[in-house]
């Protein structure tokens, strides 16, 4: 039940692009069309987590004990922007389509904020390693989650009518305005 | 009562012209004969200008299998071969012209009597492809090629097609009333080149007079089944699925589940080839609406232009839009220049009050379309791609299963012009198929 | 022949268009609009009108703003007033009813480009936007009093989904919902928004809905269905902590939304089974956000948050062309 | 801070060691020149090339070495830069512009019926051949407009699209989106064009419309340069190569239908550097030019088209036109 809670607390209450607001370059970056979205949902759940569990260990078992907690910032972007060149490797050799799709979104992930955040949300919140995943996939999950629909959206509003000065960009923010504005309804369920 | 899933119910307006008995349309002094009148390979004219043709003469010659031939409606002289707007394409086609001399002489030997059954399905076959019969419910498609199925797909079932689901239309209707047995002698004559022993006759239930005078008429071999009164119950596939609860597969013919559906008045033509020796030179149609004075059903020679058909029935009245077809799947014309064809099964005039010329909103995802369509697609879809020219996205919403039969752009509450859309990408996705051929 | 139209195939329309299921729908929601009126007096009565003149006259602005063709007349800005109206408390004041009125129609609807372009329904987006940025006043709900001349006066009364979460807070049980007689309910005699307190009248109006062809009922059934089955559940393992299922169908603005906002057809699925899971996922949100949220009223969220969804169950759930299955 | 440093240091190392070994074990070929030739293109993804894309596009220009340069939004500069890198020469095409080949606004045509559907030309023209009786003739319901990526088009009170020369890159996007294939690229140099494609005979033209060409001959028998033709059957065409831009087909054309971008400068004989040799005179294809022998001549500005002929042939190079 504890984990059921984690993760709906990570992907829904708190989901990191709609209530957090973090994350959100690649949110409005990647979300043309399902499948390139569902591609980078994977990549970040993957990113995610191995950031967690790597950042979790450097800072219990490195940082801690050292007493060099004022260089978690810095030690966390270098772990997670080295997985990242890893992923895009990865990537790029299973699925050359999705390399080309993701493009530029793919290296900002390097320094994008949900995964920084999330390993930085595992300390602060005094997670133990098990926890931290979990949390991790269940935020990873909610990015993911909010990523597909709003694609699934997207695909659509191209084919609206939308009035020139909001095409593109300015309908995305708008939608996941309200999108995260419908997602507040959450609050309260997980404390 | 048997039918299928999905479709609509359109009122009928058949009133207007359906107690109506046929009238034989007074010769024409002109005849504008298109050398396209079907589906499939151009037909080459084989007279020139100048030369005399008698009644039932061929004109042109059929280039190819699926192809048809065309002959004099009557006896006069070939004032010209040259292009004029074609009822159907809207654009310019080759046309051969023929001012009548009045006297309405047959060609050499016609008509001949002779008994079509102690002929071989093979002789039957040629005499079929000869007399330039098409499918006359208006897809004029060549008859002989129908009949014509492949050795591994042999057809068991074989339906007279008497539904006329479409709205205002009433010529088959009349036919089978006023000459039931040249359509039950067809029946039999095509049985006999596919070498069936039965056939279905589906007719719709509001004909009931039809129904049962075709049930006193037909031999036992031949059953009648009453439809269920819905549009488009008279669509082929739709037929053959009410009927043997076979679906044919998407992209598929008729043949592929081993069924064959021709119209009723097809079939007459076919009985006037094979025994009388006429090729198809007349067909019977319905002239109405209310935009039309005196609307009639009437026997009428192919080429006979529109100009004398409205003179015939009266004149037009308010008229907005002058149909060749039925109300949901014809082809609107602009002039009275063009001609009565092969495949013109009714000539609508319908007035401002009866069509619909509003404009179209946004979609507003009803769902009324989804129903509605017989192919069991989704037409809102369609036409919203329709509208960014996305024709190979469209083709993943099953583009190419449409068959254009009206019945989502009717239902829709947004007045979307769906068919038009649809006609539209699969106007972009032939282009694109052959510019990629030329590649 | 300039006088001779031509266009695609069919040459004919049914009589059916948009203001014709509009006008519909508005003939549906009176009967709930005026136990509302009933109830709540001349507040209520003010309220409406606001709603439904102010979305018109914004909607005629924006567009006209925006250059394009004025569809006032087709009747989706009154419905969209109309039902933000019944979403709101009939206390409302006025500001609250213009500003609702504004966001439903230029956020919510004309910033995607008219009706049929929104992927959220404008009267909820309006509706959650209120509530989130003015929660006093939304929750500031006036007593029933059953007289049609008399004014309510402002003495606020509870939901009894707020009262059934106060005391799940307060008392860690809702012995409350006891002394509730569900009869209220039914007919309107509780406290909440404009209108959703008579469960009657809005049954009515479904059933007018259903029977015009207008909306399908697999929304109203599936939904309604969903939330009874998951409360009926957990009121069967402990009735001390959960309300019975009975009361959690009549109460708050399920019927409302079951019937009226989450079967508006621009924003929900458009085929039948499309539906059902867009109803069952409303349904689910729903029964978490009133059992373990912090609003004790979770429908409008969840249709919102399925408003979402909608575009993937499009996807997922097209129907089978004839000729590929037999 | 040794400690801090070894630390960061350390992760680098790991991290690094990490790295180097996935990058030789999921390495994928990639060629460098194609990011290269990416940092070239614009980048805008219009498709104009025929590619999906511009990432695309640099792909084929870098993996088959018969691709041309297909984009029109790049420069010769950057034609150049390609060629550099690619180590092959892409030949640096003339910019051209789109041109609307028709002149008959609905005032000067017949409309042979109501059209009911979609505002477009493309779905206006598969029903029953379009409303407009010229079957050549531009149905002005703004398929080019809407197709224009960079908003160079509009619909003007005519009726007829208008292309804004500043905007206009080229793409062809317009041309595409025409059904009747009205819109052609013309080089962005030329300044006369001829505003119909018909074929119809002047007979059959003179049914429908008031302004297109009628197969008259005169351009092609004024013209000095032999560079306005009128093949059997179709309407004039300007060879825009031979095209010395006189505009003298413009003045001579009895319907209007040349159309030139810029109207002709007139010209002026300055006064102190004529010598009064009278060649302008003789050479002037519309006697504009008249004078003494030995003195000044002086131009009739009311007659001169701006053909600047005389400029050409004038030894003294006392003709010089006049501003605006």
């Amino acid at each position: 039940m504890h984990y059921i809670l984690l993760i709906v607390g990570a992907a829904l209450v708190n989901n990191f692009v709609l209530s957090r607001f973090l994350g959100i370059c690649p949110f409005i970056g990647v979300s043309k069309r399902i499948d390139t979205a569902f591609g980078m949902g994977m990549a970040v759940i993957f990113v995610m987590t191995l950031a967690s569990f790597v950042t979790w260990l450097i800072n219990y078992y490195l940082l801690d004990p050292l007493g060099l907690q004022y260089l978690q910032t810095i030690a966390f972007i270098l772990v997670i922007a080295s997985l990242v060149q890893l992923v895009e490797m990865i990537i790029q050799r299973v699925s050359l389509p999705l390399y080309q799709a993701l493009g530029i979104y793919l290296p900002l992930i390097t320094t994008n904020c949900a995964v920084l955040g999330v390993a930085i949300l595992n300390i602060q919140l005094k997670y133990n390693l098990l926890d931290a995943c979990i949390f991790a996939i269940g935020a990873a999950l909610g990015f993911a989650l909010a990523l597909v629909i709003f694609a699934g959206m997207r695909e659509d509003l191209e084919l609206n009518n939308i009035p020139r000065a909001f095409r593109g960009t300015p309908i995305a923010l708008i939608t996941a305005g309200i999108l995260s504005l419908a997602f507040m309804g959450f609050s309260g369920l997980v404390k | 009562m048997k039918t299928f899933k999905g479709g609509i119910h359109p009122p009928e307006n058949k009133i207007l012209v359906k107690d109506n008995a046929i009238v034989e349309l007074p010769l024409s002094k002109v005849f504008f004969v298109p050398t396209q009148q079907h589906l499939g390979a151009p037909a080459k004219p084989v007279v020139n200008t100048g030369d005399t043709v008698k009644r039932g003469q061929v004109l042109t010659e059929p280039m190819g299998f699926v192809s048809a031939a065309v002959h004099a409606p009557t006896s006069g002289t070939v004032k010209e071969i040259t292009k004029r707007v074609h009822p159907v394409t809207g654009l310019l086609a080759p046309y051969i012209i023929i001012e009548a001399d009045g006297k309405d002489e047959w060609a050499p030997g016609l008509p001949l009597e002779r008994d079509p059954f102690s002929m071989t399905a093979k002789e039957l076959l040629n005499i079929i492809r000869l007399s330039g019969i098409v499918g006359m419910g208006g897809a004029t498609f060549p008859t002989h090629v129908k009949l014509s199925p492949p050795k591994d797909k042999p057809i068991h079932t074989f339906i007279i097609n008497g539904a006329e689901c479409e709205p205002y239309l009433a010529a088959d209707y009349r036919l089978m009333l006023e000459q039931p047995e040249r359509i039950i002698d067809g029946a039999r004559v095509v049985m006999k080149v596919l070498g069936l022993d039965s056939a279905i006759m589906a007719i719709e239930a509001n004909k009931p007079d039809a129904i049962r005078l075709m049930q006193e008429k037909t031999p036992p071999e031949i059953k009648v089944e009453p439809m269920k009164v819905k549009y488009p119950q008279g669509a082929e596939k739709h037929l053959i699925d009410a009927l043997t609860g076979r679906q044919v597969p998407s992209g598929g013919l008729p043949m592929d589940v081993g069924a064959l559906v021709h119209n009723a008045g097809t079939v007459a033509a076919i009985w006037d080839a094979c025994a009388l020796g006429i090729p198809l030179i007349e067909r019977i149609t319905s002239v109405t609406g209310q935009g039309i004075n005196q609307p009639k059903n009437i026997k009428v020679r192919i080429g006979t232009p529109l100009k004398e058909v409205f003179e015939f029935c009266g004149g037009l009245n308010d008229a907005a839009k002058i149909i060749f077809g039925g109300p949901m799947m014809g082809i609107a014309q602009y002039c009275e220049d063009v001609p009565v064809m092969k495949g013109t099964s009714g000539i609508l005039v319908l007035t401002e009050q009866e069509t619909n010329l509003n404009s179209y909103q946004s979609c507003i995802a009803c769902g009324r379309c989804i129903e509605a369509c017989p192919m069991r697609l989704v037409p809102s879809m369609l036409s919203r791609l329709g509208e960014r020219s996305m024709w190979k996205e469209a083709l993943d919403f099953n583009l190419l299963d449409c068959m254009e039969c009206g019945s989502c752009t009717y239902v829709c509450p947004a007045n979307r012009p769906i068919v038009h859309f649809v006609k539209y990408l699969k106007t972009l996705q032939r282009e694109a198929k052959a510019k990629g051929k030329e590649a | 022949m300039k006088d001779i139209f031509v266009s695609s195939s069919p040459h004919i329309h049914s009589v059916e268009d948009i203001p014709w299921i509009m006008r519909q729908v508005i003939y549906a929601l009176i009967p709930g609009a005026l136990v509302g009126m009933y109830f709540f007096g001349l507040p209520a009565a003010k309220v409406i009108a606001i709603s439904v003149v102010s979305c018109m006259v914004i909607e005629a602005i924006t567009q006209k703003f925006m250059g394009r063709a004025v569809t006032v007349s087709d009747g989706s800005a009154a419905l969209t007033g109309l039902l933000l109206a019944m979403n709101l408390p009939a206390g409302s004041p006025w500001w609250l009813v213009v500003l609702g009125s504004l966001i439903a129609v230029v956020l919510g609807k004309q910033v995607y480009g008219g009706l049929g372009n929104n992927p959220f329904n404008p009267a909820l987006v309006a509706r959650v936007f209120l509530l989130i940025s003015f929660p006093v006043q939304m929750t500031t709900w006036l007593q029933p009093r059953p007289f049609l001349l008399k004014v309510a006066d402002t003495v606020s009364g509870a939901t009894p989904l707020g009262a059934l979460k106060t005391a799940m807070f307060e008392h860690g049980s809702i012995d409350i919902v006891g002394k509730l007689n569900l009869m209220d309910p039914f007919f309107g005699n509780i406290g909440g928004s404009l209108g959703e307190i008579s469960a009657f009248a809005l049954i009515i109006g479904g059933v007018y809905l259903i029977a015009r062809r207008i909306i399908s009922w697999h929304i109203p059934v599936f939904f309604i269905g969903t939330v009874a089955l998951m409360t009926g559940i957990f009121w069967v393992i402990n009735p001390n902590l959960y309300a019975n299922p009975v009361f959690h169908m009549l109460s708050g603005g399920l019927m409302l939304g079951a019937i009226f906002m989450a079967t508006d057809m621009v924003t929900s699925p458009i085929t039948n089974k499309g539906k059902i899971i867009f109803a069952i996922g409303c349904g689910v949100i729903t029964v978490v956000i009133r059992l373990w949220g912090g609003y004790p009223e979770g429908v409008s969220f969840a249709i919102l948050i399925m408003n979402a969804f909608v575009s993937l169950i499009n996807k997922m759930t097209r129907p089978e062309k004839f000729g590929v299955g037999k | 801070m040794m400690g801090a440093m070894l630390m960061v240091g350390g992760i680098g190392l790991v991290a690094a060691l990490i790295l180097g070994i996935a990058s030789v074990t999921f390495a994928v070929k990639m060629d460098p020149r194609e990011k290269a030739v990416l940092d070239q293109l614009p980048g805008a993804n219009c498709g104009a090339c025929g590619f999906a894309g511009c990432v695309a596009f640099a792909h084929e220009l870098t993996a088959n070495p018969e691709a041309e340069m297909a984009c029109p939004a790049v420069n010769k500069d950057g034609v150049e830069a390609i060629s550099d890198i690619l180590g092959r020469s892409l030949g640096a095409g003339d910019a051209m512009i789109a041109f609307v080949r028709c002149k008959g606004s609905p005032a000067d045509t017949i409309t042979r019926y109501g059209y009911v559907g979609p505002e477009d030309c493309r779905t206006a023209q598969i029903i029953a051949g379009g409303p407009k009786a010229c079957q050549y003739g531009c149905l002005g319901l703004g398929s080019c407009v809407e197709a224009c990526p960079f908003d160079a088009m509009h619909m003007g009170e005519d009726g007829l699209p208008h292309v804004n020369e500043d905007k206009c890159t080229g793409c062809g996007k317009c041309a595409d989106a025409c059904p009747r294939e009205i819109i052609a690229l013309i080089s962005r140099s030329a300044n006369f064009g001829v505003r119909c494609i018909s074929q119809d005979s002047s007979k059959e033209m003179k049914q429908y419309c008031k302004v297109g060409c009628i197969k008259c001959r005169i351009c092609e028998n004024t013209c000095p340069f032999e560079a306005i033709e009128v093949t059997q059957g179709n309407a004039a065409s300007i060879d825009q190569e031979k095209c010395q831009k006189c505009g003298l087909c413009v003045s001579v054309c009895p319907t209007g239908v040349i159309s030139s971008k810029q109207p002709p400068r007139k010209v002026q004989v300055i006064a102190e550097k004529c010598k009064g040799c009278g060649i302008c005179a003789q050479v002037c294809p519309v006697d504009a030019i008249s004078g003494k022998p030995k003195e000044p001549y002086v131009v009739d500005i009311s007659k001169c088209i701006g053909c600047g002929m005389c400029i050409e042939k004038c030894p003294a190079d006392a003709i010089e036109r006049l501003a605006g």
